[in-house]
């Protein structure tokens, strides 16, 4: 059983030096690192149970198709959805996403309706979407964010505006990776609804950083990654509510997801299979419910609670650095566990070159943001982001290699 | 042989495999449906010719092994003679026997099948011809025909 | 450095007992066993050098970028393909062959054009095509298996009639994983060139059976599964001609793949990148390297000379036992190392869970291969499939098993 | 600061930095052409006016870290009075500084980019410059014009 205590002993890879430096890993909003549980189930599963699920009837066969069920049952419950059905393993947020906008976006996207989502979204709940309003010649429209460097959130009163009976689906992250904001997800999926349109929320940055609800959010799609939450790389989910998921095309498609196959034509299996052709990530799948686990041990209001508090510490000490510019919510406003900032006269990958020799391990760019960037007048940002095994030693440690850095390029 | 195997093909599992009753295609029916078990491609039809609320006469057609080729012959029997709402009694039953393996003495026919709980994969087999043959009793009945209509 | 010497020692799971008999796992079409070198790996990369690759600069991320790229590299070296950026990781084969379904097929595929596949393909290499056809209105044809087993191979003299210039594409089989048909695909390459039609091969059975150079055999397109190969699950390839693929639109979009987004549009990177959206599966790709290394110490084609003295064995017990039904190419022709077989009296199902009693792991049912299973008045078949670390004593424990199950169903 | 920090960081390096040379647009360029290092978003333009087969003006435009910044101004102090086929051969001395971190003696002026070749994630912010000047010099000219066409 994990415990707060001695959380760091759970995760082998912080236990090494860089450049002759403890290892400060301040990158959790790129990918989480992963507990030695989750590392162990891989293991496990490769040495004793791997087989092709499904289709088996013998033993190892039958042992990874329950170990497999078992993780959507489980991740089900972790996000408290109504029906393990309405789980579909995917490779990561940007695969579930491109499988919405595709098989739902085919289907009900047409010339006049629009297609709302926000200007701080990721390249990977932006892209697919322009995709599939130009494939469909419905409009995408941006909800906006208030501020010279999006403070202020988002404009809810252009909300009002834009949530006109013409959007026909509302995408929208839960967390922004470059802004530390949290969205009021709940109140804009309730505002969707009162329109009539399907809700889609990216909750790549909230999954492992805060409980999350389906059903309390009253969401229609939800997507996510595993790399981000203490899971294995290659494994995601889309959630889908069931009564839209009966509804839907296949995606891919191929062995695994047919009832019924001639040479003229198939038929589809129910959910979740319809949207899982080919063998799946098995091994990857088993291991995320693991990480599920082992965040709950935890406690993710918990794991919450810490962030806030990493949060609050850097934005305070951050904010003594002269030059500075912090992006998002101000010191003392509500931000998750995330700080991205800039500097006039040092650019981001400097910065991290030189962190990088303190053993800091920071991210420099646009953190697949390019037209919320262009809006701050920014091309990049250095991020420091935190997770549950983060401390504030680390923060004084990641100011430090700041503060060395401004001094190298600015002398001050 | 194993104990759990020795359970999961009983005597009369092997009987109603080798010799199936009310086998083939019903020419008086008035009601039918089809099965998939779509991870293994097996499949089962079931013909009704009901008479009133009750099933007069009861067949399947089909290809399985033979625990669902068992269960659909015996569930014909059993089936025969009684309403839709009693199959469906019978069926939670037989789905309770399945899953966890305990048969209440009442329905000792049935009870050949408490083996397959130990092999959870073949619950889709023993389950088949049932699903069939609710979904007959489910559906609109046939516009009076030949025979023919049914290949 | 493994040895043939001892083989079985580099795979931990097959050292089990299955219902008290040590395991023979027959099932090796459907999902290959990974060696101590591939878990390894997977657990050197979560414990030493997990991050986010492509977009880092620290040294955590410089090292898994390393890692990904060289896994690239190493997997076009295995296939010999002519530059590293002609190999796109994918989830498997499956998506692979709908990533050309899709991108090819919706830019080059119009009515009037046809797409040529034949009778024996997998689900995965069937059902795509059966959907870029009719999203296109192109039509679908298939090339003949020959004898009522299909023992005769595909209908090379149909292929001439069937090969016309309307053939925009054809998509086959190396390997038949349901007939163990080897299929001459270097052959097929060339003239389906001959008529100017691209050229699709499903590798998935052959990739880690047999050397496979993609430029000898002359193929456009090659589509594979890591875990088939003695690598993770979760991981495939799809290698494409440079020429093709630089042409080629990308199917998924999101982060990583795109040059410049502003809220207008986007850009494109270069291939691989652009048809790699989102976080790829860095570990389980870094993994499918290592399988490599492994496969190749081996030697490939030492494995398809084990793989076929263990189907000559093979074809000869199994066709002493009485009423045996074997499909594919009769005895003493050239066979992979697997055999599909049925009985008139005995369900496949039925001789799987006989077998696994007596701890013998095989595979009973259509194998994706309805159609074909039809053609050939079957609805099932038994199959038992080899690999590297198979012997011929699991022979003789899967034809004592089967006698087994003859003798209680059938009592001789 | 280590070693290979100060390699990277050295002081004609920070001094091209601090006062980039050539910079800004070129309002009498015949030639423009754009690079973008898509992994971080930095971007150059660099501007020509050739006169004959020579590089009679440059200057680049453009946002991304010291080593880029750097690279590119030197680059333009070095490629200035030159031909394309020239500015190819010093690219080819550059790339090979970068990549291996040996110079040899007599381009010393390169010689300062040596230590990105301890640092491989930075080779491609080293050459943006320089991808961006071989593009000028291949593009067509463009139309005599004002200023006003290169916003
Ligand atoms: C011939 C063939 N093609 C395609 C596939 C599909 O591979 P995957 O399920 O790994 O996508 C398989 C394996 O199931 C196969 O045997
Ligand atoms: C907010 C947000 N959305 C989407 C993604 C894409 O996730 P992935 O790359 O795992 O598909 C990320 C992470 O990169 C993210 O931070």
């Amino acid at each position: 059983m994990p415990s707060w205590k001695n959380v760091r002993a759970d995760f082998p890879i912080l236990h090494q030096q860089v450049h002759g430096k403890p290892l400060v890993y301040l990158d959790n909003g790129a990918t989480a690192q992963k507990p030695r549980a989750v590392i162990d189930a891989l293991v496990h599963y490769y040495e004793r149970d791997n087989s092709n699920v499904h289709r088996g009837l013998h033993a190892l066969s039958m042992r990874a198709t329950d170990a497999y069920e078992g993780a959507r049952a489980r991740i089900a419950k972790f996000i408290n959805a109504a029906d393990p059905a309405e789980i579909i393993f995917t490779r990561g947020t940007t695969e579930s996403i491109n499988l919405v906008a595709r098989s739902w976006g085919q289907a009900h996207l047409k010339p006049g309706d629009v297609v709302l989502t926000t200007e701080i979204e990721h390249h990977s709940n932006l892209v697919p979407w322009q995709q599939a309003a130009r494939a469909s010649g419905a409009t995408l429209k941006y909800l906006p964010v208030l501020g010279a460097d999006g403070e202020g959130g988002l404009d809810l009163a252009a909300l009002d505006q834009l949530l006109t009976p013409q959007v026909k689906l509302f995408a929208f992250t839960h967390i922004s990776n470059t802004l530390g904001t949290i969205i009021p997800a709940a109140e804009f999926c309730r505002r969707a609804r009162a329109v009539g349109a399907v809700t889609v929320i990216d909750a790549a940055q909230s999954i492992g950083h805060t409980p999350l609800d389906v059903q309390a959010l009253g969401a229609d799609f939800v997507a996510f990654s595993g790399h981000k939450m203490c899971g294995p790389t290659g494994i995601g989910v889309l959630y889908g509510r069931r009564a839209l998921l009966d509804k839907l095309a296949p995606d891919e498609t191929g062995g695994g997801m047919v009832v019924n196959v001639t040479y003229e034509g198939a038929t589809w299996k129910p959910t979740p299979e319809r949207f899982e052709a080919g063998t799946p990530n098995v091994a990857d799948a088993i291991a995320l419910g693991v990480a599920c686990d082992y965040l709950d041990a935890l406690g993710r209001e918990h794991i919450a609670a810490h962030d806030a508090v990493l949060a609050r510490v850097a934005m305070e000490k951050l904010s003594t650095l002269p030059g500075i510019r912090i992006i998002g919510p101000r010191v003392g406003a509500e931000r998750s566990g995330l700080v991205s900032f800039a500097f006039a006269d040092v650019h981001a990958h400097d910065i991290v070159t030189f962190a990088d020799e303190d053993g800091v391990a920071l991210r420099g760019g646009h953190h697949c943001n390019q037209p919320l960037m262009r809006k701050f007048g920014l091309t990049s940002t250095t991020r420091a982001s935190f997770y549950l095994y983060n401390t504030e030693e680390e923060i004084d440690r990641l100011v430090a290699a700041l503060r060395r850095t401004l001094t190298f390029f600015v002398g001050t | 042989m194993s104990a759990d195997l020795t359970e999961l093909y009983q005597q009369v599992i092997l009987d109603h495999n080798r010799r199936p009753r009310n086998r083939g295609k019903l020419p008086t029916a008035n009601r039918v449906a089809h099965g998939d078990n779509p991870t293994c491609g097996d499949q089962c039809s079931v013909y009704l010719r009901m008479d009133g609320a009750r099933i007069a006469e009861i067949s399947f057609d089909g290809s399985g092994c033979a625990i669902s080729q068992a269960s659909a012959s015996l569930m014909t029997t059993q089936a025969k003679g009684k309403t839709g709402p009693e199959v469906q009694a019978l069926y939670k039953h037989f789905h309770d026997i399945v899953t966890t393996g305990n048969a209440p003495e009442e329905i000792s026919d049935l009870a050949a099948f408490a083996g397959v709980h130990s092999f959870p994969a073949r619950i889709k087999c023993a389950t088949l011809g049932w699903h069939a043959a609710l979904e007959a009793l489910k559906s609109d009945p046939l516009p009076t025909t030949t025979e023919s209509h049914l290949d």
